[in-house]
């Protein structure tokens, strides 16, 4: 393995994974449906994601890379959660808003 | 035995509580409680009395050594039971890992930590402590514990088995016991913690036991309400006390006891304004414990409890735990000028106060409970003293008063357990047939109590008073004040056989007149009459003579016994290995001016002579006016019909009470309200309702929809990110 | 051993100036020590400032042009927030969300342009990078389509497209495993669920106004304010992550040289390369008997040495190195290493072996910057391909993490199975008060 | 013994959950009932195998110096010896006190009922008692973990099975909407702390906290921040904004402010137990996290994260006491307790091992005073959630004051754990709940620092405060009017567990030195990530491993 990331590129790299994180970040506060709104969570992920690869790259290891794998498995997981809990969620009120869900206050 | 047994004593009280709480889950196992709370206390007692002695220091001649001038460190011995706060305090060491040797390798060493104390630690030479915080549960044993524990112990045992036959039937029988032993624990626990922490946590529990005990009828109104006033007054103490165990801390930088008092014996030690306070927070904290004025409101009120408990708790043990803490603490009490002198005062006036009231109350327990806080009085008077005589008679009579104000206080159990719970002495008359040894034990009692010659009380009393005198007389340094304190002991000393007898003589002399009482059982109200032939001997007496007062059952007369021969013969019997405990004790450690080492002779022949003439003054006019001619007394309260309605309503303290806190806010109200409402009522309320605000202003953040705790944490997050931005850079 | 480690922090601001190309080789070299924003100047006297000294290449101070890259960004982040308030749904007409697209686009095209300037300072060797700047382009607008479109199909259908630029991106990084396994799971795997769950919704609901998404889909919550908190954290993060990552030589891992002689020489029992079966020695022999080592070394070794080479002196640092690994007693070397310490251990043994070997060819004891040249060297040798060198990695050092993970799959599963067979219906469900606006009012 | 063997059995606890939690699935499927009740015996044994385990293992081998316990990616430490008995200790009790849940679900109710033929389809005892254990395994990795991955995919096992289980205990809209707040927002904060691995990754080059399995050569975060100090060089921002994002994340799990918006309506939508168990396990494993994280940089900490913590903690506190005076829920005002405890503990994070000398014999550093106070909190929080448990009004969880009002009338020992576990909570001596607060405030008091002695004084302002709301419901218990329309649910084992809690509570109090727990605190606390027993494969190379510091600097060198 060989050239490591130089510092501007790099920045460029995690520029791009932070830019996507922040994009993530809004869109799960803003959006309603809950689909979309882990689906938010997955484009944090995928800022995590280029994130780590550009760092392995730059420190010329492949641990970064490895935790990509971890990353993906674990988004898949909550993934398949969340969907199961939206279909529950779904079948009940028919709606998947998630503003709906605000008895619990105070 | 080996010392280090000692260290046993609480937790066997400890064990037995948690025994007695697993057996409170089923009422068939209640019977129980009692013989497990007696064993654990009796072999409390005799560890107490086997190990503790081999830890005293002695004189070449076996006698217990002379404390005069000796560290802490040497007249007692520190055990070790487990550790519990232990925070950065240690022992500094030298570069090769040893103790420092000599004084100069300490100093050394001490200039190398911060704020770094050297300490003498007897033959081990000197260490040097850099200061944290160590309050572990450990026992310091010296005499002044050996003594306590042999009052807490021996008393304690002997009250339970008198509760063990008082209670039988109630209903709580096993939580009366687990309370009991939850109290001997917490009682053992502060007379032998070696730190403030420690006895602090002790005073605390005793009084979360008493506030138990005391609401132990919680059914009943006056009872709860006294619980609660038992509560509120100490908190006031306490909170005192509080603050001087705090202050101790940042003076000393240590709570443990021997170390502190070291440090305040030791020869380079330069008082400061902290000096002068401790003292005065500390006894703030005896006040509201042993209901000294103007903290004794929740004593008489205390009665309420079971008789026993009053007894145990509210006469002989746990009141005098201030008494305790002075002596113990007493080298902090010297190093400020005026809180010795304002112990004493405040004993001495207390004494005299709470005996008039005695005179003119009409309820049996509430007159014990007013010569209770008297007594108190005198031994405040006696260790408020800087003379050891006095000392030694201040906590000499905590152990004869044990004796026989326990005695009274089970003998009017008694009276009440045969009565029904009536403790009116103007209601009871001429018992004597019915109750005969009841009658003779309280005799026995009263005698002691009014310091009748050659009685436990007698000498004890007189210890006191001749302290008192020899103060205020001594050639040196004669202090006026202190002569008018010992003539008010004088007059006391004629009031208390007074109101001892006028009740006795109401009682159990006279006519044989009687109206029996409400109650089931004694002071028992929702006491559960057993069925069935297997019942015990007291609810078979209990029927047989249901419409007249009965004698106790022998399990309640027993230990009576016991504490009668204590009252009679414990003055003759201890007085001399007493005073060798007092002596080798810290309580005398710095105080030993050398004129007055010892009694002067004359002087105790002399005050001895008058007081013993006192004492049977006042028996023979209470003989006269409650006795032989009853009407004479009538006419005599008549006369005095003023005088005596202001000792029947206490002098109205609780009304005063009421009318200075309660009233003014109420009956002054519209023309104080503005001023109130500002200041107190303003700072009360900014207090409670600034975290209301608080709460107010945080709780819209609570909105109950996903997405505005998202955001809000987002925000929350980004904020805390910049945070760290411009932190960095 | 210390001398090895200093790092050029002597070098005065005038020989900054005029030295710039190689300054960048210094700056990655001694990781964050240049890369500072200068401090005590305004932002604005920086922004002109690299303005000014862009036109100038030759006084291109790398502190300034860093800060005024940071400075543009910010730029770019205010006005890319008051794009996206105009793209979210459901606060402003059509119209006005278009302008929002455009507004944003230009930002998005303005800062690519900004960055690229800076591209002629990296030398040719890192081209493929310019592809950089296609794929994320393509990764940040659809992720903006993701979560201002109005209807769910179509967001994770850009997210899809999300991901096949990611992939790419994550094949100009050289880490084509990652490329391919985030297409397959993610895009194969995961959105199809996705999917799937969204055209159950859309298909069970909404029936009646079928042409239209229902309101919740139309309309964003908060959106100003979110997007504002959003771009402040988004800036945040772009400021911390615009100090380059300082290079921390400890971290690099043992070369795939010396990977593939421990895996080569790994046994339990039997450590010693001897002991190996024929075929397995062959290997060995293969690996480093012929001509790579000499092909890789050889120019170092010209460097180092200052002249020519003659073949004879490669074949025989070549015969050498495979005589060593060869003869390599495993077994004793000490301490008894394990089997992820072994290619550490390795690569120590061989730059031995390699030092002697080079130093006699060149007639001289060797520095320091000799012998970093001859590890980055060995560490270069690639015998090892991505696939390979990540499932080494993975189960070196994650082997019960991979198992871990597996556990948290199976949790996952039957969770889902045991969520969604929950037995729910409409009457379970109280209707909720409209708590949404009350709040919001 | 084997090296396998070693190693193995460094994850033994894990393991035993592991096998313990597979066996729970497929037996809560059988088709007798008699063998689907067993689920939670074998929950049980697996986690008194935890305990006794690791004790007889260490019994029977006396671990001496130089001896392999490091495990690929996790260390055992004293400290995560510690965690992992603390765990299983208080699970065992929150087992007990939620023995019986999956029972009162309405469907199982109904199939004992009906007697209706088997369904597997329908069951969820198994589950339930699986997801308890997998929970528990991955609080107990989170104690071990020592690298980012490995904490990483351990927080998602801790936290990933309560979701399923908040949703599935309880069939009310109420548990649903806390199931769908927890989940989300928790994926939110799964994504922030993920960021900030990434950007530690990022500055630091490498993934290990404190040891790596390549004991030579390669360099772990804690070695590199180490260098950087020493050299006094500025932390990069990329360590300390991913710190920041990662502390930021974890505290959702410890329910610290800003992460603690969830935190009342989850409680408040769980099922009791449920909410114990929410209150305890998470927070264990978050904190065992953090103190890992920081653990890396050493105390006293970079200021920016001090700063940030010392805000943090002090405004947890404050917002979970002011809030929990404004509840009517009981539960409600125990979640607020919650938050305002983990800001408590918080102060002893800042506090660190900072007070921590060389040779001191004694229990001073906030390390030490969080694993206390884990396990105080643990056990009155437990004792408190329990008695709640132990509570229906008409067929539905007690959770009002009037619901417990004069509780002290019809049942007093209940009445009684609760007392104990309030006063534990608010800190009164002799109750474990004093210790706690003791060992977390003196060594942050003893730092000496002015702004460690005002987090101190702000400490025991808040614990004044939140008297109020706990004696407030101690009130209720004891002065209210008993309420005829609740009564106690027949749960012999709910009671057993809140009471054992309780009396816990009293003996910790008393008798933590005499159990030696101070000792083991003190062990645990030394260091966060020091292992202690040194790989055996290593030998000759002890003096190398003591000084880690020297490690990278020496492969550096050959750079």
């Amino acid at each position: 393995m060989s050239t490591p990331l130089s510092g501007m590129l790099l920045s460029h790299f995690l520029m791009t994974g932070a830019i996507l994180f922040g994009l993530g970040l809004i869109g799960f506060v803003t959006r309603r449906n809950l689909i979309i709104m882990f689906l938010c969570t997955e484009l944090m992920f995928q800022g995590v994601v280029i994130s780590l690869v550009s760092l392995s790259l730059h420190h010329g290891n492949f641990e970064g890379q490895t935790f990509v794998i971890f990353v993906l498995t674990i988004a898949a997981a909550e993934a398949a959660l969340a969907l199961g809990l939206v279909v529950l969620l779904y079948r009940g009120r028919k709606t998947l808003d998630g503003t709906a869900w605000a008895l619990l206050r105070g | 035995m080996d010392v280090s047994m000692v260290k046993w004593i609480p937790w066997i009280s400890l064990l037995s509580a948690a025994i007695c709480g697993v057996l409170c889950f089923r009422r068939a196992w209640g019977v129980w409680a009692a013989p497990v709370t007696i064993t654990a206390i009796a072999a409390s007692f005799v560890v107490a009395m086997l190990a503790a002695p081999s830890g005293l220091l002695r004189d070449d001649d076996g006698r217990i050594a002379d404390a005069l001038g000796k560290s802490p460190h040497d007249i007692g011995q520190t055990v070790k039971a487990i550790d519990w706060i232990n925070l950065n305090e240690r022992d500094a060491l030298m570069d090769d890992g040893s103790p420092p040797a000599t004084l100069e390798e300490a100093r050394g060493l001490a200039d190398q930590h911060q704020s770094a104390r050297i300490i003498e630690s007897g033959e081990a030479g000197y260490s040097v402590r850099v200061p944290g915080l160590s309050a572990n549960f450990s026992y310091y044993i010296d005499p002044l514990t050996l003594l306590m524990l042999f009052v807490v112990c021996g008393i304690g045992s002997l009250v339970a088995i008198y509760g063990a036959g008082y209670m039988k039937g109630d209903k709580g029988y096993a939580r009366f016991f687990a309370a009991v032993s939850i109290f001997i624990f917490a009682m053992t626990s502060m007379v032998m913690g070696d730190n403030l922490v420690l006895l602090f946590l002790g005073w605390e529990m005793v009084g979360l036991a008493s506030y138990l005990l005391i609401g132990y009828y919680f059914k009943k109104p006056s009872a709860a309400a006294a619980a609660r006033k038992a509560f509120i007054v100490n908190r006031i103490g306490d909170l005192g006390f509080a603050l001087g165990i705090f202050l101790t801390y940042m003076r000393y930088d240590t709570v443990v006891i021997s170390e502190v008092l070291a440090m305040a014996t030791s020869p380079e030690h330069v008082a400061d304004w902290r000096d002068y306070w401790i003292p005065f927070l500390l006894m703030l904290g005896a006040l509201g414990k042993s209901a000294q004025i103007p903290l004794y409101v929740w004593l008489p009120d205390a009665m309420e409890g079971p008789t026993p408990v009053s007894a145990l708790i509210h006469a002989a043990t746990m009141v005098t735990s201030g008494v305790y803490m002075i002596a113990r603490l007493h080298p902090l009490f010297e190093n400020s000028p005026y809180a010795l002198p304002t112990v004493a005062t405040i004993g001495g006036v207390t004494a005299f106060f709470a005996a008039t009231i005695a005179t003119s109350q009409f309820d049996l327990k509430k007159i014990y409970a007013y010569s209770t806080v008297s007594q108190l009085g005198y031994m405040f008077l006696g260790v408020g003293m800087g003379v050891r005589y006095a000392i030694f008679g201040g906590l000499f009579h905590l152990l004869t008063h044990a004796f026989f104000k326990a005695l009274l206080f089970l003998t009017s159990g008694n009276v009440m357990h045969g009565t029904h719970g009536q403790l009116d002495i103007r209601k009871l008359s001429g018992l004597r047939h019915l109750m005969p040894f009841t009658c003779w034990l309280m005799l026995a009692g009263c005698l002691s109590l009014a310091a009748f010659p050659l009685t436990a009380g007698f000498f004890s009393k007189d210890a006191i008073l001749v302290g008192v005198f020899e103060q205020g007389l001594a050639e040196t340094d004669p202090n006026r004040w202190y002569v008018v304190l010992g003539v008010l002991g004088l007059v006391t000393a004629f009031l208390t056989p007074f109101y001892a007898f006028r009740a006795w003589f109401r009682v159990f002399m006279g006519p044989e007149k009687y109206e029996m009482g409400t109650e089931a059982h004694g002071d028992e109200e929702e006491h559960a009459h057993p069925s069935g032939a297997d019942s015990h001997l007291i609810d078979e007496d209990h029927h047989a003579h249901d419409d007249k007062p009965h004698e106790a059952s022998w399990l309640m007369l027993a230990p009576l016994f016991v504490l009668a021969l204590g009252a009679l013969f414990v003055g003759i019997i201890g007085y001399k290995p007493v005073k060798e405990l007092v002596e080798g004790s810290t309580a005398v450690i710095s105080t030993g001016k050398e004129s007055l080492i010892s009694a002067d002779l004359n002087l105790t022949l002399i005050i001895q002579i008058a007081s013993g003439i006192i004492a049977t003054l006042g028996i023979l006019t209470a003989a006269y006016f409650h006795w032989l001619n009853r009407q004479a007394g009538q006419n005599l309260a008549d006369r005095l019909a003023g005088p005596i309605r202001v000792l029947e309503n206490k002098y109205w303290v609780d009304e005063i009470y009421d009318l200075a806190i309660v009233k003014p806010l109420r009956l002054l109200g519209w023309i104080f309200q503005l001023v109130d409402t500002l200041l107190v009522g303003g700072l009360v309320k900014l207090f409670g309702w600034l975290p209301r605000l608080l709460g107010q202003l945080a709780r819209p953040s609570q909105s109950g929809v996903l997405h505005g705790y998202g955001l809000s944490m987002l925000a929350g997050v980004a904020l805390l990110v910049l945070l760290i931005l411009l932190a960095a850079r | 051993m210390d001398s090895a480690r200093s790092r050029p922090v002597g070098v005065s601001e005038s020989t900054l100036a005029g030295q710039q190309i190689d300054l960048w080789k210094v700056a990655k070299r001694c990781g964050h020590a240049y890369l500072l924003p200068s401090s005590g100047t305004g932002c604005w006297e920086d922004v002109f400032a690299a303005i000014i000294t862009l036109n100038d290449p030759l006084r291109c101070d790398p502190r300034i042009m860093d800060s005024a890259v940071l400075y543009a960004l910010y730029v770019a982040t205010v006005v890319g927030a008051i794009a996206l308030i105009l793209i979210m749904p459901g606060a402003f007409s059509t119209a006005i969300r278009r302008i929002g697209g455009l507004l944003g686009a230009a930002t998005l095209g303005g800062l690519w342009l900004w960055l690229g300037r800076f591209l002629p300072e990296l030398g040719t060797d890192q081209a493929p990078f310019l592809y950089y700047y296609l794929f994320s382009g393509i990764a940040i607008i659809a992720a903006v389509r993701v979560i201002s479109h109005t209807k769910p199909v179509y967001a994770a259908l850009w997210f899809v497209m999300v991901i096949l630029s990611s992939a790419g991106l994550l094949l100009i990084l050289q880490a084509e495993f990652m490329a391919f396994a985030l297409v397959i799971i993610y895009g194969g795997a995961i959105l199809v669920t996705y999917m799937f769950v969204i055209m159950l919704a859309a298909q069970a609901g909404d029936a009646s106004h079928a042409e239209d998404a229902p309101e919740y889909d139309r309309v964003a919550r908060e959106p100003v304010l979110a997007v504002l908190v959003g771009f402040l954290m988004m800036a945040l993060l772009l400021t911390a992550i615009h100090e380059p990552a300082p290079e921390v030589p400890a971290a690099r891992g043992p070369s795939d040289m010396a990977i593939k002689v421990a895996m080569l020489t790994d046994r339990p029992e039997e450590r010693a390369i001897q002991r190996l079966p024929p075929e397995q020695r062959e290997l060995v022999r293969q690996t480093f008997g012929q001509r790579g080592m000499a092909e890789a070394f050889g120019p170092v070794i010209a460097q180092i040495a200052d002249r020519e080479l003659q073949t004879r002196e490669l074949e025989e640092f070549q015969a050498a190195i495979g005589a060593w690994v060869e003869a390599q007693p495993w077994r004793d070397v000490k301490p008894r290493p394990s089997t992820q310490q072994l290619p550490l251990l390795v690569d120590r043994l061989l730059l031995e072996t390699i030092d002697q070997q080079v130093s006699s060819i060149a007639g001289r004891a060797l520095t320091e910057e000799d012998r970093r040249l001859l590890q980055q060297t060995l560490a270069n040798q690639r015998v090892l391909g991505n696939v390979e060198r990540v499932g080494f990695d993975l189960f070196n050092a994650h082997p019960l993490g991979l198992e871990l993970a597996g556990v948290i799959l199976l949790v996952a599963l039957i969770g889902a199975v045991i969520m969604a067979r929950q037995r729910v219906t409409a009457a379970d469900e109280p209707e909720q008060p409209a708590i949404d606006e009350e709040v919001s009012a | 013994m084997t090296l396998m063997g070693e190693k193995l059995a460094t994850i033994g606890p894990e393991m035993v959950l592991s096998v313990g939690a597979l066996l729970c699935l497929f037996l809560g499927l059988a088709r007798s009932a008699r063998v689907r009740h067993a689920t939670p015996l074998i929950a049980g044994v697996s986690l008194v195998l935890c305990i006794v385990g690791p004790m007889a293992w260490s019994a029977a081998r006396p671990a001496a110096p130089g001896e392999i316990a490091l495990v690929l990616g996790l260390a055992a430490t004293p400290m995560a010896a510690f965690l992992k008995i603390t765990i299983a200790s208080i699970g065992l009790l929150l087992l007990l006190v939620s023995y019986r849940t999956p029972d009162q679900l309405p469907q199982n109710i109904e199939i004992e009922r009906s007697g209706a033929a088997f369904d597997p389809g329908q069951t969820t005892r198994g589950e339930f008692f699986a997801f308890f254990l997998m929970s528990l395994a991955g609080a107990m990795l989170c104690a071990g973990a020592d690298g980012l991955v490995w904490l990483f995919l351990a927080l998602e096992l801790t936290s990933l099975p309560t979701y399923i289980m908040l949703v599935t205990t309880r069939q009310s809209t109420l548990a649903r909407e806390a199931t769908v707040k927890y989940f989300f927002l928790g994926a939110l904060a799964v994504a922030m702390f993920l960021y900030g691995f990434t950007l530690i990754y990022g500055a630091t080059g490498v993934t290990q906290l404190y040891t790596t399995p390549v004991t030579e050569g390669l360099a772990t975060v804690q070695s590199v921040v180490a260098e950087w100090r020493q050299e006094g060089q500025p932390l990069p921002l990329m360590l300390l904004v991913g710190m920041g994002l990662a502390i930021l994340g974890i505290s959702f799990k410890i329910a610290a402010v800003p992460m603690h918006l969830y935190t009342a309506d989850v409680y408040q939508g769980a099922t009791t137990p449920m909410t114990a168990f929410l209150a305890f396990v998470p927070k264990t494993a978050g904190f065992a996290s953090l103190v890992l994280l920081l653990g890396t940089l050493g105390w006293p900490l970079p200021e920016p994260i001090a700063a940030m913590l010392w805000i943090m903690a002090v405004l947890t506190m404050t917002v979970g006491n002011v809030l929990g005076l404004m509840q009517t829920s009981v539960k409600r005002a125990l979640a607020y307790s919650s938050i305002a405890h983990s800001g408590y503990m918080l102060v002893g994070l800042l506090a660190g091992s900072a007070a921590m000398e060389a040779g001191q014999p004694v229990v001073a550093s906030g390390i030490a005073g969080i694993l206390f106070y884990l396990v105080a909190y643990g056990v009155a929080n437990l004792a408190s959630f329990g008695v709640l448990g132990c509570l229906k009004r008409q067929g539905e969880e007690a959770e009002t004051y009037q619901d417990i009002s004069g509780l002290h009338h019809r049942h007093p020992w209940l009445a009684a754990i609760m007392l104990i576990s309030l006063l534990s909570l608010i800190g009164l001596p002799p109750l474990v709940g004093f210790l706690g607060k003791i060992y977390l405030f003196a060594p942050a008091f003893f730092t000496g620092e002015p702004a460690m002695i005002w987090l101190v004084v702000i400490a025991l302002i808040n614990s004044a405060i939140s008297a109020v709301y706990y004696l407030r419901i101690a009130a209720a218990i004891y002065f209210g009017q008993p309420s005829e329309e609740v009564e106690r649910d027949e749960q012999t084992a709910r009671m057993t567990g809140s009471g054992i809690a309780a009396t816990a509570a009293v003996v910790l109090g008393l008798g933590a030195g005499a159990l030696g727990l101070t000792d083991m605190l003190a062990k645990a606390a030394d260091q966060p990530g020091k292992v202690l027993i040194q790989p055996a494969d290593t030998d000759g190379d002890e003096a190398a491993s003591e000084d880690r510091s020297n490690i990278p600097s020496a492969t550096a060198g050959r750079n």
